[in-house]
């Protein structure tokens, strides 16, 4: 065991450290458009210094780094508070999934203009039946010659409106069995039979969208692993996102948690601070440590999946994890705001309204345990 | 020993049901909380004074309906339950501190025109910053009875023309909405009850001086249980709503309610639904009836009320998954007014810290 | 709505208070043996004045109170700490059954010696393999005649060795579905067939018993409500045991709570007392209002139960509340007591460890709750 | 950065593992625990010191093995995994605090015997009554160098022959088993893990001053963090029943593992148990590692851990059902060693306050 860097390590984090002190961007923009061109921008800039994919094959563009690596890449990149890259689900999503399942043709054609932000990324799994059970989902495809006609309705479809490919499952074989007669399809977004509509959430934001689909045209070449090979594609890029997502989540949340720690010192509270308060400062001890027994055991997971190739038990707890500590974290920063937390001004109420969805995105915490329970307890299947 | 509704409080509670499912469907007050600057409209103000819904809790004597506090929870608990937004809570509160500790002139002046509807009430509670609690006011007049400084916070300012202010030590003062009091509204959490930020400037200020402490008490008392009822009401809903949805909605081919991951979570909402209900009722009739345990009764349902209506409403989105997390859908109005009550009158925290100082620990 | 005494309901408390002030027959002896002896001797004095089985009606020896007159009684005895009567379950479940199911010859010979504890009474429903799943059980009955040829296994079987009759439930039609061949007897214990092992708990302590029975004999006149009819005679016997114990429990909880807010108040605590200490406070504060809403649950179940003939939704409630207050409180105070919480001779470390079982005992929470989701919320049953 | 076993850990472990399950069955430990007056015999004794465990962490130039805190805790899991009742923690504990602060004389005379496994150590930490956390002692010798007061809650004390003594101000001695020293047995709650008060009546104490407040601080975080690793084996194994319990017991018609309120209460047991042990991997790594972040990562793992023991265990018990509360079940070992593990060398709440000191609350 040693939880030190290697020296490669070190000189890996102190090179991208150094790079983004020269090159950060400084803060975003406020609006939503213009912000989304600055992080687009950003991203360009990360790509060109041949910092974007860190983990991905050097053939296709990416460093090649490794996993331990892609950690630190993450830690630096929210260290220094640099924006997000824009096309997440693609680098995240998109191009792990065509390096695994695609054609030689497709990872030429997909990969360089994913890191590069010309072309951002969107999924379209979800739709308004089909939440936890993806597999009955019901958007359809018909062979048309060499092309698909789909239609149907997704939905949680982040960033469509900027996306020019959509990492789209539809059913293909309507006869098949439930989890059969899928097929993956990257569908072109800037076509007249794709619709676009902003889903509005409680905090009154629109981070999603619905899309509606009426007989789009899909190109047979942009399926992804074979026809009615849909599910199994799909899941790899659920590993994915779900592997990718513990590590980065609990960068997101450690800095949460600094910014209530702050809060906390600041606060007046009966006389004192917040953090001087023995019942705020044992829940604020105990979401210290749960942040840091989440981020323990992603680097666990990490070590894990470079020794045998597969994430450990310890890393598809993480989402879950993730949600419960999140949304204990908002809503003791609620408590500490006291009546403030009434007004929707402040940081506070928003992150409280904004972490309900926690535990629903990306695999609701009862799906989560199920598979837990399921895969790496071996407790029989609730059926 | 009958530890229900009477006849007469049963009419009132289907009364009211009936009114606000007919006056108050989702669609109108989706509406009234995003497009009607205070919330409600002139039309439904008048309804509700015709009711006699503003007066329900004040005395005969001061033109109110002289009922009490158990009948003043029925009708709050289905305010709750409609999640309406009216100025009614903010007005009633009003009128229960004037009732309380208003002299004769005061009450014939401000509290005869609120119980009767004529004119909208309120009370402003927090200073600027607020504290932890609703005791920490520390706002005091100038030597000439007027005030100076800043309250937030309060609810339904636009519309009120009556405003009870706390201040230091608990002191109340009557002021009436004139040119030395400026209103700013503040975007709130939960927009089925207005915020507002009041400047005062001098403003003349009457000091309650009709009650004493215990008069006072009590009707702080009052307020924090009927906010507890309305808890009640929209936790009940917001159940209703997960129960309904957990048997329609179908995952893996069978209604979602049918995994224990879910029903359990709805049997656990009946738990606190009943029990925040238990609660409630138990310190309104110790208010009107049992007056020394009823300080520790309200401290104990505003506590378990608050915790509840924020529990169940988070558990029952959980349940709704990512529909429930759209603003298109209805529940969030639940959840926020949920949030927002719990904080109001003194959080969980504040009146657990109240229990223990009562019970002697 | 009203939660004052009537001016009866006074008189009925004034008057047993009287008595039992004038009655009460001191501090139970140490040793098991002769403590049950001990409330056997209550039992008897209790019900040479009336007092035992309330709510039963005159005719059978009862005092043909009101339901709220038995709340009363239970709250009077546990207040002026009585010792319990020797024939709990005879009097919650044992003799209310019989009213229920029994025949008048039925009614006329086991009722009186339930009430004067001549005859203690024990319940045989729980087997091994048939814990939750009360209708699988396996202790079978053979008709010989006149009478019934039992064998089986019993366990949770609470005086057991002092029992002289048994409400057990046995399968006595092999061949019918599993809740249609049950049949329930009043089986003698006092046979060469019935042998009784004690079961020690976690404890230490054997509150309960395991039941060999091999080939003991029942006469056909033992059978309550009917051959093949047993489940719903069970049931009626657990909804009498749940629907006591909702006020029963509370009032023991609530002595409970007060002696752990009293230990709070002498414990010396960082510099102060436990019971200043913020954290301690605030979970002891909640921990009262858990139990007062528990209180008053169970008087608005009655009040629905006198009002309406049946208990209310509150009172299913309350068997699984209490249990959740019961182990919150017993933990908290193990806490209060900290390290020395190690040693096994205080109280604490006893209750808590007796705790416990409450989730589990008289109907497991993960079952109530169940309960609570099909028949009032009216959830699909999960199968 | 490699955060998992090497292959001599991992070697550790496996013999661990296999010796344990070798001579530690539960039908032995029950034995040990209920018929053994000090929970151990002499070849028990024999064998561990043979394996070379009471040196474990000591210095090869005292005798022992100069092995790291992360070798310290791969045994101690597999200990509390086996819930192995012998004095192997108070030695070491003893040992550590030694090896920490003793003299050189004092390191020959007494950690080398201990490391050998020739003597059996103990600490003594408790007052009578114990304060809350076990800085509290307050202990303090006479001017002749003598100790004479009472120590509670002291394991092993009963086979001990060297004894360090917890005092005012953290200062710590080493004593002796001798006539000063009366030792009597105190029931407790953990059947496989002795307990004793100690009547030091002018027992000649021999203060440890060869180190300093940072070698004994570390020393008492490598006590606490074995202590963490105990629990995170005690909840391995309790969950791992737990589980194949769920497979095996079936309840209409299915077996419990199918249900959620099983399945989901496994799933959040696994969830604890890998925490837990990834916090004390951490903070063993740390204390070898890296000083300046051991205090923190220790009182983290210690925090963790005590919750997690106890947790998992209950939780264990609830899938168990009934038989998991009868004496006759081997579970109620796991609970109760790990609820005392939770209040020994501080609990939760005690690290968690360190917790929040470390991070600038």
């Amino acid at each position: 065991m040693d939880l030190t860097l290697t020296a490669e390590e070190q000189a890996f984090r102190d090179e991208l450290r150094a790079w983004i002190e020269a090159n950060h961007p400084g803060p975003k923009p406020d609006s939503d458009e213009a912000a989304f061109e600055f992080r687009r921008a950003w991203q360009r800039t990360v790509f060109d210094a041949g910092w974007a994919g860190v983990a991905w094959p050097q053939e296709y563009g990416g460093r090649g780094a490794t996993l331990v690596e892609q950690a630190i890449y993450g830690e630096e990149m929210v260290r220094a508070r640099a924006p997000a890259l824009a096309n997440g689900l693609g680098l995240a999503m998109g191009g792990p999934v065509v390096i695994a399942h695609g054609t030689e043709e497709q990872k030429q054609r997909y990969l360089g203009p994913i890191l590069s932000a010309e072309e951002i990324w969107c999924q379209g799994f979800s739709e308004p039946q089909s939440g936890s059970d993806l597999a009955s989902l019901r958007t359809k495809a018909v062979r048309d010659g060499d092309e698909w006609v789909v239609t149907g309705q997704k939905v949680w479809t982040t960033l469509a409106h900027e996306a020019k490919w959509c990492m789209l499952v539809a059913r293909t074989d309507p006869d098949a069995p439930k989890h059969k007669g899928l097929t993956y399809f990257l569908m072109d977004m800037k076509q007249p039979g794709v619709q676009v509509r902003p889903l509005v959430q409680i905090t009154g934001e629109a981070e999603f969208n619905e899309l509606f689909i009426e007989e789009a045209r899909i190109p047979n070449d942009n399926i992804v692993g074979g026809e009615g090979n849909g599910w199994a594609v799909a899941i790899t890029t659920l590993a994915h996102e779900r592997a990718g997502l513990a590590l980065a989540l609990q960068m997101e949340l450690k800095q949460l948690l600094t910014a209530v720690i702050e809060r906390a010192r600041e606060q007046p509270y009966n006389g004192s601070t917040a953090a001087a308060d023995e019942i705020i400062r044992d829940r604020l001890a105990q979401l210290y440590i749960e942040t840091e027994v989440l981020r323990l055991n992603a680097y666990r997971g990490l070590t894990a999946q470079m020794k045998y190739g597969v994430p450990g038990p310890e890393g598809s707890l993480g989402k879950w994890h993730w949600a419960e500590i999140n949304q204990a974290l908002t809503e003791l920063a609620t408590e500490i705001e006291g009546p403030a937390a009434m007004a929707r001004d402040g940081r506070w109420t928003y992150e409280f309204l904004r972490a309900r969805a926690n535990s629903i995105e990306g695999g609701t915490t009862e799906i989560l345990k199920n598979i837990v329970a399921e895969r790496i307890l071996g407790l029989p299947r609730m059926r | 020993m009958n530890f229900d509704l009477n006849d007469d409080q049963r009419a009132i509670k289907q009364t009211a049901r009936e009114f606000l499912t007919r006056r108050y469907p989702l669609e109108e007050v989706r509406r009234l909380a995003l497009e009607e600057e205070r919330g409600f409209t002139d039309d439904q103000w008048r309804e509700l004074s015709e009711l006699g819904w503003p007066g329900l809790a004040v005395p005969e004597a001061d033109g109110g309906q002289g009922l009490g506090t158990v009948e003043l929870v029925v009708v709050a608990e289905e305010l709750g339950y409609a999640v309406a937004p009216s100025p009614l809570h903010s007005t009633t509160s009003a009128a229960l501190l004037l009732a309380a500790a208003g002299t004769d002139s005061q009450r014939e002046r401000a509290l005869a025109p609120l119980a009767a509807g004529e004119r909208i009430g309120t009370v402003a509670v927090w200073d600027d910053p607020p504290g932890r609690s609703p005791s920490e006011a520390m706002l005091a007049p100038a030597d000439d009875d007027t005030l100076t400084g800043r309250k937030v916070l309060v609810p339904d300012a636009g519309a009120a023309e009556i405003i009870v202010v706390v201040g230091a030590g608990g002191r109340l003062w009557l002021i009436e909405k004139g040119d030395r009091v400026e209103v700013t509204p503040t975007p709130g959490l939960d927009p089925t009850r207005k915020l507002y930020a009041l400047e005062l400037d001098g403003a003349p200020a009457d000091e309650l001086r009709g009650g004493n402490g215990q008069t006072v008490t009590r009707a702080h008392a009052q307020i924090a249980t009927a906010l507890a009822a309305e808890s009640v009401g929209i936790a009940q809903r917001a159940m209703e709503m997960a129960v309904s949805y957990a048997k329609d909605r179908e995952q893996f081919d069978r209604p979602i309610g049918a995994y224990q991951a879910v029903s359990h979570r709805c049997a656990q909402m009946l738990l606190e639904v009943e029990g925040a209900r238990s609660a409630v009722l138990h310190a309104a009739w110790a208010l009107d009836h049992d007056p020394e345990s009823a300080p520790l009764a309200a401290a104990m349902a505003k506590a378990y009320a608050s915790d509840c209506g924020f529990r169940v409403t988070a558990s029952s989105l959980q349940v709704h998954g990512g529909i429930g997390f759209t603003w298109e859908h209805d529940l969030h109005f639940l959840l926020k007014r949920a949030k927002a009550n719990a904080h109001a009158a003194g959080d969980a925290r504040f009146h657990r810290e109240r229990v223990a100082e009562l019970i002697g620990l």
